[in-house]
């Protein structure tokens, strides 16, 4: 059972590499473009995280190795050391989640404290501190 | 301890003590001051042996103190001129508030002075020169906020020059790899044909010290709006810092050059010396339209200098001695005449010259300070502003063959005849007014210096020797071969001379007898009268009757100088200054106060870095 | 030592000399002008009789320190100059200190009468007077600048500064300087006409508006020995103008009586031609304002002066 | 019980956590234990520095796991330098800010002495850590606590600042996470001696790639013009202690992760040009944009940017003795700054408007914050004998001996900029007519003793600079040579367990 996944996994592995790197980029060029144009703070908020999201993904994308197994020796995989996944990147990527959703934390309570001190959420519109 | 250190330490705990002294009894800050100049005065020429010098390093960097030859005539005027000056503001600064702060920026300028004079290495030059601009600055600030913008101006222009001089010390670091003044000359640091940039720069900053066109826009305000009893040395001695660097760069530049550029040497005289009497001509006759007495005598400094740059620029024995003796003279008679208007200040309160006149009787004293400096100004014989125009006119006609730079000069000082005359007129002659009925001769202490500095100018008028001496040996020091000189003969190259003796002797002979006469004859028969007892064309005047000339006094010299007024270097440098704030104003709106323009910046600098990365980024 | 008793001798009689001329042509001028202006006029010794009169006047005004120094001053200038500028080019019987000054001293030197007649003006608290002096002033910027240029240009043209080696020059080659630069001579001429400050340049005194300017405080004593100072002045002028352009007079080789008394004639006749000028130029021109008379003065003479200047450098 | 560089971590995480529990004891705990802390800080690093300078590196194995493998702590000269200048500058703005808070009517007064605190925390994890990953997580912490401190203030627009420094440094987060990434995708490895060690087998395009975008996420840090954006809106409006941490630490953390990354993990000459364009380009405009300001803390804010622009120029030159004079540089703004921003604040505290304009002729009443606040002015602006002045030459000195004459001018043409403004500031502040205050508050003593360190530390460095002038040569040439830095990490010859 387990060898037949691998076989049809390995028959697609271009594929799903390919769609993993590309949803990432896609993500990360969504978020992009949400920072930059949309006006509404809680919307730039949102594209901050599909922002990191996308790195993330490309974190995890990158540390796949072709055929590779989970980064653990359990019964079967004695030998298993050159051919699994290499853990690091999830690692990271645990730990950059966590940052993120802190970050996302702060943003928004600070956007509600903006909301409450100028009655609007357009950034645009937010701007008593310039030149 | 060696002395050099002593004596600064001596300075700096003297500020921080006058500082202190004025919260607990405010009589004795300037006591204080005045004490402790007075012990580095006796600690400095009695201690000190000319040519001795300390080595030290701080940060790293190797220092040398000393004193030279040449430094020596500018320390003795230092010295001197701010003993007098502390003296002197003992009563001038009385029962003002502020007094810590006044006095202990007082000595760090005096400090800032000495340094500079003892330092042989352009680091610690630059840093007590750094110590006197800001000290004086704070001064210039001390009359509240009506100063703080000729305060501001004066900062800007020194900051300029502060800085050309940095770039040019620590250029002359990267190219010589040394700091020592002495080294760096004998590297050619100073010679056209190594580099033309580095004496240039350096030039620059001390020219601004020395109120030379086109830089000169910050003296006028500064020299007037500070404490008189400061202007004194702030115009006297101070300014003679400039001097003294410019003394020496041109000197080892006139020394140095090698025939394949003398070209250049030609120019830089040309330029420097033309700029001194346009200098010259522009302050004397801005100063004789000034109705404020401090304002016309700030002007006429700037004038003097004027004067004195154009004789260092001709690089001639004779030119370079009339500088450094004109110099001296004129840190003597100006010291004594802003003294002489912070005395009127003192006692009437105003220095408006439409609003006073007619002092002579009420102050003897300051008049005859007053009277002799101005003597000494305009140049006449016999005393020793005469000896110094002299020198300066023969240097030009005989010895660098800049015959209109003559008549330049001689315009100027002609005019200088107007100005000299407005003072005197202003402030002590004519009516006398209702106003200053009241007012009382300054106190004894503000009389003291004055008059020493009045003898002064009297003794070196009679015996010019007596600074021909240091002077030839400082001229020595900058590499003048046999400078010779008599105790009171004067001689060009030309071999014409003008004895002082005789002149002085034909004087006092006919002084004596014309005096004699006219005092004993009819003695009996002479009735003094006051300023009102006068007929105007005949009929007697009544009492309210306006009798009093003061406004508009050179009016017809003006009408006829019209073109000459017409265009001032101030408003030049205002233009200029409000395009920069234009520019300032402009730039700051970069930061648009939108997050999303920020990101957008993020992002565009990111994109255009991974577009050029590979011309930006290689190895 | 009686080489000093000479030297007092000659210097006592020099200040005569100038005395006694200086007045007289005065009163020649008064003279004649009275004539142009079809006046009868004083005879030409009346300014000695005025000169009497106000020495013997029993009581005198004094305006304070000042006024009473300002005649002791006018003396002193015109007495120090007189020392200073060679009479008969410098022969014994007038041995004077030229010698031991230049121009450059003489040019400060007559500016320190004018000062002190200034300043006595001043105390005296009368406007009149300070306008006058004012304009005096100013004035004197105007005609120093031509003048001093005429000067320069002989100066550089003979390499020397001092008057008495011009006139050793002139004496010499025989050919006046008047001749030798012409540019300079006519620029120093015209200076002159404000220098002796008649009509059109006598704004400054302007006796219908001013009361005689300047002046107009003093009397007596005081009256008397300016006026006596300003007698020596317009003689030193003359004087000093003949020797720089007109080649001197006298010849100080011959010591006899005779030669003394012909140079003497020379110098007289030479001097009266010169003083002629102003007067005349007086004569047929109406006054000037002050600023009109320094513009004058910053037209013409001062071009003819650089002229003369850069004719004598090349 | 031996000290170790963990203790910098782990003491103020502990007491981050402990704070909370122990203050139901007493309340005053809450504001004490931070100081505690800092003054622990100061302890640990002088021990260190003695340690440091007698053998050459000190590095800390966590966890057990060598190099490459594990996360350690390294201290260098270099870091341990900046370490001690942060942990004092820590101590000393505790100090300043220890009464501050009563005067303000702020509630969670408890969270800020713990967020002050983890700030600082973080700004010394990104300078001794050794793992790259780690710095990036060390720099989060820095920017959260950052963001949330700056909008401390209800009143105020504290939160608008906030936000976009929020924005901006999520930006900074993402880009340095990307580098890592790809970095790690080329040479496989998080430890920064084994990447410099390998860094050579990554081809050009990909190492400059990495490189703009290190430079980018640190730039933001380290207030890189056209990244600063955010940097005047949270200096204004971050309470008085943060704008002075902000100054004298994080900004710090900034530029050393930027030169940690460029000396260090890369060999790309380039960089340096680039160092100086950015750098110059950042001066100039910044100080222009503080010529016209109104408030004073967005002034100093602005002179802050400028000094930055100016220690990148200096280690943009390159040379020994530019790198010394960069930390020179970064020492004296630290401590300058520092004051300057506690003073100003004070100031602006007593100001009715915010504004310069109402805090005119205001010496009288304040006396010691004006002076200490002249004397900042006087030593940022560069006059000699204060601090300022000797890190200026040096630069100006190192820029000579490379002959860029066009940059000397360009620096000393700024600095007159400079000049007029704080001037402008200094003598409305003694010299004009007061306009009328609201009740003014008087500092309270323990802030005027920090205060009083910084400035008598200002002038003592300014007439006699050799005190510190060693340990700065010192720093200097170890950060210059890497390969030491490599073999020690990666064979350690010096540990401590």
């Amino acid at each position: 059972m387990q060898e037949e996944f691998n076989e049809i996994f390995l028959k697609y592995h271009e594929i799903i590499t390919l769609g993993v790197y590309g949803t990432a980029i896609g993500l990360m060029l969504i978020g992009l473009y949400a920072i930059l144009t949309k006006k509404n703070l809680v919307k730039i908020v949102i594209g901050l995280s599909i922002f990191d999201a996308g790195i993330h993904l490309l974190f995890v994308g990158i540390g796949y190795v072709k055929g590779g197994t989970a980064p653990i020796f359990s019964p079967g995989y004695e030998n298993a050391g050159n051919r699994m996944v290499d853990p690091v990147p999830q690692a990271l990527v645990l730990t950059a989640i966590v940052i993120g959703f802190a970050v996302t934390a702060v943003a928004l309570s600070l956007v509600i404290r903006l909301y409450k001190h100028h009655n609007t959420a357009k950034i645009d519109q937010i701007k008593s501190l310039k030149w | 301890m060696n002395i050099f250190f002593l004596i600064i330490l001596i300075f700096f705990s003297g500020a921080i003590l006058s500082f202190i002294i004025n919260k607990i009894a405010p009589k004795f800050s300037g006591i204080t001051t005045f004490i402790t100049i007075a012990v580095v005065v006796f600690l400095f020429f009695t201690q000190i042996e000319i040519n001795s010098i300390t080595q030290f390093s701080l940060g790293g960097i190797q220092m040398q103190f000393g004193v030279n030859n040449y430094t020596y005539i500018f320390a003795i005027l230092v010295l001197g001129l701010s003993l007098l000056a502390s003296l002197y503001s003992i009563k001038y600064m009385q029962n003002n508030d502020r007094l810590g702060y006044f006095y202990s920026n007082f000595i760090l300028t005096v400090t800032g002075m000495l340094g500079i004079i003892f330092s042989r290495d352009f680091i610690s030059f630059f840093i007590f020169w750094e110590i006197m601009t800001w000290s004086s600055y704070l001064i210039v600030l001390y009359n509240g906020k009506h100063s703080s913008k000729s305060g501001m101006k004066y900062m800007i222009f020194s900051a300029i020059g502060a800085y050309a001089m940095l770039t040019a010390i620590v250029s002359i670091k990267g190219s010589y790899g040394t700091f020592i003044i002495s080294d760096a000359i004998q590297q050619g640091a100073f010679n056209f044909s190594e580099n033309i940039y580095i004496p240039i720069m350096l030039l620059i900053g001390f020219a601004v010290k020395a109120a030379l066109m086109p830089l000169h826009v910050w003296a006028p305000n500064a020299y007037s709006k500070s404490p008189m009893s400061f202007t004194s040395i702030f115009s006297g001695a101070m300014s003679k810092m400039g001097i003294l660097g410019m003394g020496l760069v041109l000197a080892s530049v006139y020394s140095q050059t090698t025939n394949d550029n003398t070209f250049s040497v030609l120019v830089l005289k040309q330029v420097l010396g033309w700029l001194g009497g346009i200098t010259a001509v522009m302050a004397t006759i801005y100063a004789l339209i000034q109705t404020d007495a401090k304002k016309l005598l700030a002007y006429s400094s700037v004038a003097q200098l004027g004067y004195i740059i154009v004789g260092l620029s001709t690089g001639t024995k004779l030119g370079v001695m009339a500088a450094l003796f004109l110099a001296v003279i004129h840190a003597v008679f100006k010291g004594a005449l802003f003294m002489v208007a912070g005395a009127v200040e003192k006692q009437v309160g105003t220095t408006d010259m439409t609003k006073i006149s007619g002092l002579i009787r009420k102050m003897p004293f300051t008049f005859f300070t007053a009277l002799v400096s101005i003597i000494a100004l305009a140049g006449i014989p016999p005393l020793g502003g005469f000896v110094g125009k002299w020198m300066l006119y023969e240097a030009l006609i005989t010895e660098s063959n800049n015959y209109f730079l003559v008549i330049v000069i001689f315009f100027s000082s002609t005019a200088a005849f107007l100005y000299s005359y407005r003072f005197l007129f202003g402030l002590f002659l004519g009516q006398e007014e209702k106003e200053t009925e009241h007012v009382k001769e300054a106190p004894v202490t503000m009389i003291i210096p004055m008059v020493i500095l009045a003898l002064i100018l009297i003794v070196t008028g009679a015996y010019p020797g007596i600074l021909f001496e240091p002077i030839a040996h400082g001229m020595h020091y900058l590499g003048f071969s046999d400078v010779n000189w008599d105790m009171s003969v004067l001689v060009n190259v030309w071999g014409e001379e003008s004895n002082m003796a005789y002149i002085n002797l034909s004087i006092g002979v006919v002084f004596v007898v014309v005096f004699l006469f006219l005092t004993i004859k009819g003695y009996k028969g002479t009735k003094n009268v006051g300023t009102k007892d006068i007929s105007t064309s005949g009929e007697i005047p009544t009492e309210n009757e306006n009798l009093t000339f003061q406004l508009d006094f050179f009016k017809p010299f003006e009408r006829a100088a019209a073109p000459l007024y017409k265009r001032s270097m101030d408003k030049i440098w205002n233009d200029l200054g409000n395009a920069l704030e234009a520019i300032f104003d402009f730039t700051r709106r970069i930061y648009t106060g939108n997050g999303q323009t920020y990101a957008l910046f993020v992002i565009i600098f990111l994109v255009i870095l991974l577009i050029f990365k590979n011309t930006l980024f290689t190895n | 030592m009686e080489d000093l008793g000479l030297k007092i001798f000659g210097a006592i009689l020099t200040t005569i000399l100038g005395f006694v001329v200086g007045m007289t042509y005065g009163g020649i001028v008064r003279k004649l002008t009275a004539r142009v202006q079809n006046r009868y006029g004083p005879p030409f010794y009346q300014n000695f009789l005025d000169l009497l009169k106000l020495q013997f006047k029993k009581t005198n005004i004094a305006h304070g320190f000042m006024g009473h120094m300002a005649p002791v001053w006018i003396i002193i200038a015109a007495v120090t100059v007189l020392m200073f500028i060679p009479i008969l080019n410098g022969h014994l019987w007038f041995p004077n200190l030229s010698f031991h000054g230049d121009l450059i001293f003489l040019l400060y030197m007559m500016v320190f009468g004018s000062l002190g007649m200034a300043l006595g003006a001043g105390q005296t608290g009368n406007p009149n007077s300070a306008i006058g002096v004012t304009r005096g002033l100013s004035q004197m910027v105007g005609y120093e600048i031509p003048f001093v240029l005429s000067l320069v240009a002989l100066m550089i043209q003979y390499k020397t500064t001092s008057v008495q080696d011009l006139t050793q020059i002139q004496h010499e080659t025989g050919v006046w300087l008047a001749v030798a630069n012409p540019f300079a001579f006519l620029a120093a001429l015209m200076a002159s006409l404000g220098m002796f400050r008649y009509s059109p340049f006598d704004i400054v005194g302007a006796p219908a508006e001013l009361a005689s300017g300047p002046v107009s405080e003093f009397g007596g004593k005081y009256l008397g020995t300016m006026m006596s100072g300003g007698a020596i002045f317009s003689f030193i002028k003359l004087t000093l103008y003949v020797h720089l352009f007109l080649g001197g007079a006298g010849n100080p080789e011959k010591t006899g009586i005779i030669a003394i008394l012909i140079g003497l004639g020379i110098l007289l006749i030479k001097t009266f031609i010169l003083y002629m000028v102003p007067v005349f130029y007086g004569w047929i021109n109406p006054r000037y304002r002050t600023e009109q008379a320094i513009r004058y003065f910053w037209g013409w003479p001062t071009a003819l002066g650089i002229i003369g200047v850069l004719w004598a450098v090349y | 019980m031996v000290i170790t560089p963990i203790h910098y971590i782990i003491v103020p995480l502990i007491a981050a956590f402990a704070i909370p529990l122990i203050s139901k004891i007493h309340k005053e705990l809450y504001r004490i234990v931070p100081g505690i802390v800092m003054f622990y800080n100061i302890i640990i690093s002088f021990v260190l520095m003695k340690e440091v300078n007698e053998v050459g590196y000190i590095s800390e194995i966590i966890a057990g796991w060598e190099a490459p493998w594990g996360i350690n702590l390294i201290i260098t000269p270099f870091s341990g330098f900046l370490v001690s200048l942060i942990s004092v500058l820590g101590f000393l703005i505790w100090l300043y800010q220890y009464r501050f808070k009563k005067v303000i009517d702020v509630g969670e007064i408890k969270s800020y002495g713990i967020m002050q605190m983890l700030m600082i925390t973080g700004a010394i994890g990104i300078i001794i850590t050794g793992d790259i990953f780690n710095l990036f997580v060390f720099m989060e912490i820095v920017a959260i606590t950052a963001v949330s401190l700056t909008s401390f203030y209800r009143g105020r627009d504290g939160a608008e600042a906030g936000f976009k420094y929020l924005l901006i440094g999520s930006f900074a987060s993402a880009m340095v996470l990307l580098a890592i990434l790809i970095l790690y995708t080329q040479v496989g490895t998080l430890n920064m001696a084994e990447i410099s060690e390998r860094m050579h087998l990554v081809p050009q395009g990909i190492k400059a790639t990495i490189l703009i975008l290190f430079i980018v996420g640190f730039g933001i840090e380290a207030e890189l013009f056209p990244l600063n954006g955010w940097a005047p809106d949270a200096y204004s409006q971050a309470p008085g202690p943060t704008s002075a941490a902000f100054a004298g630490i994080v900004v710090k953390a900034g530029i050393y992760g930027l030169i940690r990354i460029i000396f260090t993990l890369f060999d790309i000459d380039g960089a340096f040009d680039f160092l100086i364009i950015a750098g110059l380009v950042t001066m100039i405009i910044a100080e222009f944009s503080a010529v016209k300001q109104t408030n004073l803390k967005r002034m100093l804010a602005y002179s802050s940017i400028g000094q930055m622009g100016l220690v990148l120029i200096a280690f943009g030159i390159g040379t020994k003795e530019a790198v010394f004079a960069a930390l020179f540089l970064m020492f004296n703004h630290a401590i300058i700054k520092s004051l300057l921003f506690m003073t100003g604040s004070i100031l602006m505290y007593n100001s009715k408007d915010k504004t310069i304009l109402s805090i005119h002729g205001i010496a009288k009443k304040l006396p010691y914050v004006s002076i200490l606040f002249a004397i900042g002015s006087f030593a940022i602006v560069g006059l000699p004998p204060f601090s300022g002045f000797w890190s200026k030459l040096y630069i100006l000195t190192a820029a000579a001996n490379k002959e860029m004459i066009l940059l000397i001018i360009a620096i000393l043409a700024v600095s007159i900029v400079e000049i007029v403004y704080y001037f402008r500031v200094v003598s409305k502040l003694y010299f004009a007519e007061d306009t009328e205050h609201i009740e003014i508050f008087k500092p309270s003593i323990n802030s005027l003793i920090a205060m009083g360190v910084l400035a008598i530390t200002i002038i003592v460095i300014g007439v006699y600079p050799d005190l510190i002038t060693g340990y700065l040569h010192n720093a200097a040439d170890m950060l210059l040579d890497k390969t030491s830095y490599i073999k020690f990490v990666l064979n350690n010859n010096v540990q401590i367990q």
